[in-house]
C-alpha cells in the first residue's frame, strides 16, 4: 500500500506539475537502458513510466514499436526487465514509477506478476489494451498487491464513463492526448487542449497526459490547461534510433530536454499566476533529484 | 457474449466507444428486415449466392464416402471472405461511416474489401506490409483497379502482422468517420459474432442443400482454420445437430518439429491479443510468435474465440494438416473433379480425406472449399520446380 | 441447319461420318430427358449456375439507363465456356469417345475443357501454339493440374490458328476414339447449332430474371463477339421478341485503319473457312488475315454463322470497340461495381455504355459478362505501365 | 469436256499404274517450282497433282503447310498460280494435270475461275474442304467448263457412300490411304491395304491413293492392291525444305524417286504376272515422257 504513496505524494499538491519520461526497458539494450533512464532521472523527471517490450504493440505507433523491437532483438526478456526495474528501484527510492504492459505479458506471466511488482516497490501499472470493462481481475490483483491502478480516458471517452475511470485510478489517470497512438506530434488542435481544460473542471482526481507530446511547449501547454503531468516517450525512442552509434549524445539530448522543460516550469509558474485558476508553486518540484 | 471466457474486447480505451457503436448498430441491422433483405439482395445478385453443393464423384468413389463440396470458391472474389466483406460494409454504411480500412497479408481480404467497396461507394484504404506489396503485385494491382488506396507498410517484418498493427492505429486514430473490416471471425467482440453471423449462411445453406440432395444429414463438416471464419459459418449449420462431427484442420506447416506451422489450437495456449482472449502461437512470456503455413489465409498465430471454446468443449476436432498433405489435396481435388482448390481450402479437404475414414462407409461429408487456388499457381509452380 | 447461306459442313471426308454421328447424338439427347437432367446436375452442382443477372447500380445512375449484369464470370472455370465444354464432354461420353481433343490460343478454352474432363474422368489432349505456352505459362499450369496433356504446336505462327490446325489433324487421324471439343459456336454443323444450345441458358436465364426482377422486357442485350458463343447463347433468350435489340461488340483492336483488329462482321467478307460459310477476315484471294485484339478471346477471323446471318437480316447490330474503349470499360466496371471484366467481356460492357444512350432514358439494358479479369491482370499492368 | 481425257486416257488400260507427284505451286518461289515441276514430269511423272497454297491448309500435314507458307511468303498469288500453270500446259501439252484447292480459294475467285482453268487446260480439280455434299454448285461449275471432278475417299467412308463418290468422280477418285493428314509415313498397316483392295473389287472406277505415301515399295503396295495411281508430294516438300540452299539436289532426288520407280514398274509388272487378277503391261506407260 505505501507504494502508490510516491505518485499520490507527488500529486499531493494540487497544481504539481509532473513531467514523466517514458522509456522501453531494454532499449537499446538493457544495460544502456539503465543508464539513459538515470540520466533521466537525474535530469529532473518528476516520475518515470516503463515499458516492456512486446512483439506487437498496436496501441504505439511506429517509434515505439521499432524502440521494443530493438530491446526484444539485444535480447531483453520479462526476467531482464525486472532485474533492471530492481536495480533503478535500488538507486532511487523514492521514485515514483509506473509501467506499461501489454496485458498478454501481465496474462503469461500470471498472479505471480503482481507479487513480484509489488516486491520490487513499483508504485503502478497501466495495460493499454486492457480496458476497464476486461480489467476486474486485474484491478483486484493490483489493490491486493498494493499496486495502484492507472486507467487510461481517451478522446472520445463520454463524460460519465471518464468520471468513473477516474474513479477506478488509484494512482493518476491516464489521458490519451488526441485520436490515434503513440508517436511525436507537430500541433495539438485547440479541441485537444480544451478537452484537457473540461476534464479539469470536471474533477479533482490527479491525471496525467500522454501521446504525442514532443515539446516543451506541448508539455507546458497541457499543464497550464489543468493536467498534473504529461509523459513523453516517442521523443527519447526516436533519438536513440537516431544515434544507435552515439548514445552519449542520446543522454544529452534527454539531460538538456527534461533540464529545460523543469527550468521552464518557473517562469511558467509566473505565467500561471496570471490564470486565477492556478496557483504559484515556486519550490522545485522534483524530490528525488538529488537522491543519488 | 463479451465475458465469456474466450473472447472479450481487449482494445486500447480509443476504440471502446466505436465497439459499443458497432454491436448496437449489428444488433438492430440483424433484427431489421429491411437490412437482412438489403443484405440477401447483394449476396444473390452481386456475390452469386447461393454457392452449389456439390458432390465429388471420383473423389467419393476413391474414399469410399460420399463427399460433399459447399462451393464458396465460386463466389464473387473468389473465396467466402465476400460474406463478410458485405455484410460488415452495408453495415459501416447504415452506421453512416464513410471510409473503410482493412488490413491484407496477400492481398485477399484486402481485394474482397476493395471490391465491396466499390461496389458500396464506400472509398477503401487497405494497408499491407511492403514485402507482401513486392510478392503480390496481382493483387495489389486489383485493389488499386478498384479504386482503394493501398498503403505500404514498413514497419516490422513489413508483412501481415505489422499491416494489422498500422490498421488498429489507423482506426484509433481516425475512429469517428472509419470503419474497420476484419478478415476474420476473431478480434474484440463484437466482430467475432457479426463475422460468424455474416459466414453462417455457408453452413446454414450447406444443411438444407445436403438434406434436399440426400435426405440426411452429414456424419461430419470439415473447414479449414485461420482465423476461423469460414469454420465458424460451415458449423453455424451444425453445432446444434449432435450427431455431426465438426472438423477443422489447421496449418501444420512443415511438421518438421519446429515453430514453422500455424496451429493454433492444437499446439497454442491462452493469451490475450489483437483483442481478444483466446489461443495464440506465443513464448513463455507473452510475446507472439511468428508463423508458417504454405496458405497464407492461414498464416496467423491466433484463433477466432468461439475455435477455442468449441476444442475446450470437444464438440469441434481439430488436427493439423502439414503443407505436404494440403499440397496433395490440391492436387488430388484438381485431377479428380476439375476444381482447383485454394491452399486454404486444400487443409480442409486434406482432413477430409484422412478423417472420413474413421466413420462409416457410404456415410456423408461435407468440405467447405472456402476459396479457388488461382491465386496459388504460381506458388505452386515455383514448389513443383516448375518456373 | 446444315444447308443454310450461312453454316454448312466444309470438312474432309474424314470427318463427315463424325460429324454425323456428333449430331445424331445431339439429336437424340437434347430430347433425351436424362441427358437433359444429367446435364443441369453439373451445370448447378458443378458449374454453379444458375448465374445471377446483378443490377449495376452505380453505372445505371451514370448512365441514366438500368444495366444489367449477367454474371458468366462467376461460373466455376471464370467464364461462360464451361456451359459449353459441360455440354459437349457429356455428349461426348455419351458418344463413348474415350478421348478429348481441344485447341487453345490464351488458353482459356483448353483450361475450360481440361478442367470439365477431370470431372467427367475424359482423358483431354490440349493443342496450343508453343509461343502462346510461353505467354501463359499459368494456363498451362492449370490444365496439367487437371491431368491433361498440353501438346506445343511449333508450326507457323505457334499461335491459335496453328493449335487449331494441328486438333483438326488429331482428328481426321485419330476420328473414331476422339471427340473434338470446339470452343465457340463456330465451325462445321451441327457445333454452331449445339454450342448454341449448350450457351442458350445465358439467355433464358437473362430473360426470366429481368421478368422477375422489373417484370420488363430489356430495350437491349450485349455480347461481345470472338467466334460468338456468347453471344449466341445470350441472344437465344431474346431473338423472338422483336423490341429487343440485340448488339454486339466486336474488336476494333488498334482501330487506326491497319488490320490490327478483328472486326469480322463489319469488316469481313463471305468464305468458306474452318468448316463454315461465314464471314472471314481475308484478302481478296481468300488467305485468311492474321488479326488482333487485345482480348485473346475475340482475336479470331472468322464469326460463327448465325451471327452472319442475324447482321444480314437486320436482327443484330454489329458495332467494333477498340481496345481502349474496352480498357475505359474494364476500369469503369472495376471502379463502379467492383467487378473485374474480362477484356472480352469488356468490349460488350463499352457497347452498352455507347449504345444504351440511344435508348430512353429508364430502360433496361442486359449485358452479358462473359468472363472474369483476373487472366488479363498482367497484360493491364503491362499496358499501364505497372511493371 | 476434250480436257478431261487426259485423265481417262491414263486410266483406260485398267491396270495402267499411274506415278503423280504432288507439288505447292510457288515452292520455294515461283521460279524454282516452275523447275521442279518440269523435272518431275521429264523423269516420268503420268500425271501431275498441283496445289494452291493457302494461309491455313488444315487438311494437309504440317510439312505441306510449311511447303505452302514458303510459297505464299515468296510471292506466289492466284495469278501467280495461273501463270505457272499456263507455263506447265503448254511445256507438256499432253500431260494431266490435276489441282488442289482449299475451297475458300474457289469461293473468292467465284465463278470465273472454273472458266480460267478450262481455258488453261487444267484436266480436274479437287477440294480437300469441300466434302460432296457441300459441293454441288462446285460439281456443277466443273461439268459446265469440261473440268474432271476429283471426289475424296476416305478410311472411313461407308461403302455405298464411297460407291456414290466414285460414281460423282469424272476424273478419277483420290482415295485418303489412312487415318490422318497429308505426309510421310514409315509404315502401313495391312488394313490401309486391304481397304484398297476391297474398294478395287467394288468398282471399275479409277482411283489413285494418297496421303502418306513416301517410298518406292509403298508405291508399288497400293498398285499391286488395285489402286490406279498413287499421289506422293510431302515427300518432296520435305526435301525441298531439307535443301533450300542447294535446289539442284532437289533436282536430282525428283529425277531419282520417279526414275526408280518407273523402273520398278516393269519388275512389278512382271511379279503382277504371277497374280490371276492383274494383267502385264509392258509398254512403257507415260505418253508425256518424250514430249519436251
Amino acid at each position: 500500500m505505501v507504494m502508490t504513496h510516491r505518485f499520490t505524494q507527488l500529486f499531493a499538491a494540487p497544481h504539481r506539475k509532473a513531467f514523466i519520461p517514458f522509456f522501453t526497458l531494454g532499449d537499446p539494450d538493457p544495460g544502456a537502458s539503465f543508464e539513459l533512464i538515470c540520466t533521466a532521472v537525474e535530469a529532473g523527471a518528476d516520475a518515470i513510466e516503463l515499458g516492456f517490450p512486446f512483439s506487437d504493440p498496436i496501441t504505439d505507433g511506429p517509434v515505439n514499436q521499432r524502440s521494443m523491437q530493438r530491446a526484444l532483438k539485444a535480447g531483453t526478456t520479462y526476467a531482464t526487465c525486472l532485474e533492471l526495474l530492481r536495480r533503478i528501484r535500488s538507486r532511487y527510492p523514492a521514485l515514483p514509477i509506473g509501467l506499461l504492459l501489454y496485458y498478454n505479458l501481465l496474462h503469461m506471466r500470471g498472479d505471480r506478476a503482481y507479487a513480484e511488482f509489488a516486491d520490487i516497490g513499483i508504485d503502478a501499472i497501466v495495460c493499454s489494451d486492457l480496458p476497464f470493462d476486461e480489467s476486474e481481475g486485474h484491478m483486484q490483483m493490483l489493490a491486493a498487491h498494493g499496486l495502484g491502478c492507472i486507467q487510461m480516458v481517451a478522446p472520445n471517452t463520454p463524460g460519465d464513463r471518464a468520471s468513473k475511470l477516474l474513479d477506478h485510478s488509484s494512482a493518476f489517470t491516464y489521458v490519451i492526448s488526441r485520436f490515434g497512438t503513440t508517436g511525436t506530434n507537430e500541433h495539438f488542435d485547440d479541441e485537444a487542449l480544451r478537452r484537457i481544460e473540461r476534464l479539469r473542471q470536471s474533477t479533482s482526481q490527479p491525471f496525467v497526459v500522454g501521446f504525442g507530446i514532443s515539446t516543451v511547449a506541448q508539455a507546458q501547454a497541457f499543464w497550464q490547461r489543468g493536467a498534473n503531468g504529461v509523459i513523453v516517450g516517442s521523443l527519447f525512442s526516436l533519438c536513440i534510433e537516431n544515434h544507435l552509434q552515439s548514445i552519449p549524445s542520446v543522454h544529452a539530448f534527454i539531460d538538456g530536454f527534461i533540464s529545460e522543460v523543469q527550468g521552464g516550469k518557473a517562469c511558467q509558474n509566473v505565467q500561471d499566476a496570471a490564470s486565477p485558476t492556478q496557483r504559484v508553486v515556486a519550490a522545485p518540484s522534483f524530490p528525488a533529484r538529488n537522491e543519488r | 457474449g463479451a465475458h465469456a471466457f474466450y473472447g472479450g474486447s481487449y482494445v486500447s480505451e480509443s476504440l471502446v466507444g466505436v465497439l459499443a457503436e458497432v454491436e448496437a448498430a449489428f444488433r438492430t441491422a440483424r433484427s431489421d428486415p429491411a437490412f437482412v433483405q438489403a443484405l440477401w439482395l447483394v449476396m444473390q445478385n452481386f456475390a452469386g449466392r447461393e454457392t452449389p453443393l456439390g458432390y465429388a464423384s471420383r473423389l467419393s468413389a476413391k474414399l469410399g464416402r460420399h463427399i460433399y463440396l459447399k462451393r464458396e470458391d465460386l463466389l464473387h472474389g473468389g473465396a467466402h471472405k465476400t460474406n463478410s466483406t458485405l455484410g460488415q460494409l452495408l453495415l459501416a454504411k447504415r452506421m453512416g461511416k464513410t471510409r473503410i480500412i482493412a488490413e491484407t497479408g496477400a492481398g485477399q481480404h484486402g481485394v474482397a474489401t476493395a471490391m465491396t467497396g466499390a461496389a458500396l461507394d464506400l472509398p477503401v484504404e487497405i494497408y499491407m506490409g511492403a514485402v507482401d506489396i513486392e510478392r503480390q503485385q496481382q493483387n495489389v494491382r486489383r485493389m488499386a483497379l478498384f479504386g482503394a488506396k493501398v498503403h505500404p507498410v514498413e514497419a516490422g517484418g513489413a508483412t501481415l502482422k505489422d499491416a494489422i498493427n498500422e490498421a488498429m492505429r489507423d482506426w484509433i486514430t481516425n475512429v469517428g468517420s472509419t470503419y474497420h473490416c476484419f478478415g476474420t471471425a476473431a478480434g474484440p467482440y463484437p466482430y467475432p459474432s457479426m463475422i460468424k453471423y455474416f459466414q453462417s449462411v455457408i453452413g446454414l445453406e450447406s444443411r438444407r442443400q445436403l438434406l434436399e440432395q440426400t435426405g440426411r444429414l452429414p456424419a461430419a463438416v470439415y473447414a479449414c482454420i485461420g482465423g476461423g471464419s469460414n469454420a465458424v459459418g460451415l458449423y453455424a449449420g451444425f453445432e446444434d445437430d449432435a450427431d455431426v462431427t465438426l472438423y477443422g484442420a489447421e496449418p501444420a506447416g512443415l511438421a518438421d518439429g519446429s515453430a514453422h506451422h500455424a496451429a493454433t489450437l492444437t499446439q497454442g495456449c491462452v493469451g490475450v491479443f489483437h483483442g481478444m482472449r483466446s489461443l495464440f502461437l506465443q513464448n513463455g512470456e507473452g510475446q507472439i510468435s511468428n508463423t508458417h503455413s504454405i496458405a497464407a489465409g492461414l498464416d496467423y498465430p491466433g484463433v477466432g474465440p468461439e475455435l477455442a471454446a468449441l476444442q475446450e468443449s470437444g464438440r469441434a476436432t481439430f488436427v493439423a494438416i502439414s503443407d505436404m498433405e494440403a499440397l496433395d489435396a490440391f492436387e488430388t481435388l484438381s485431377r479428380l473433379e476439375g476444381i482447383i482448390p485454394a491452399f486454404e481450402s486444400a487443409h480442409a479437404l486434406a482432413l477430409a480425406i484422412r478423417s472420413s475414414l474413421n466413420h462409416p462407409p457410404g456415410s456423408s461429408h461435407v468440405v467447405c472449399l472456402s476459396g479457388r487456388g488461382d491465386k496459388d499457381l504460381d506458388q505452386y509452380g515455383q514448389i513443383r520446380g516448375w518456373s
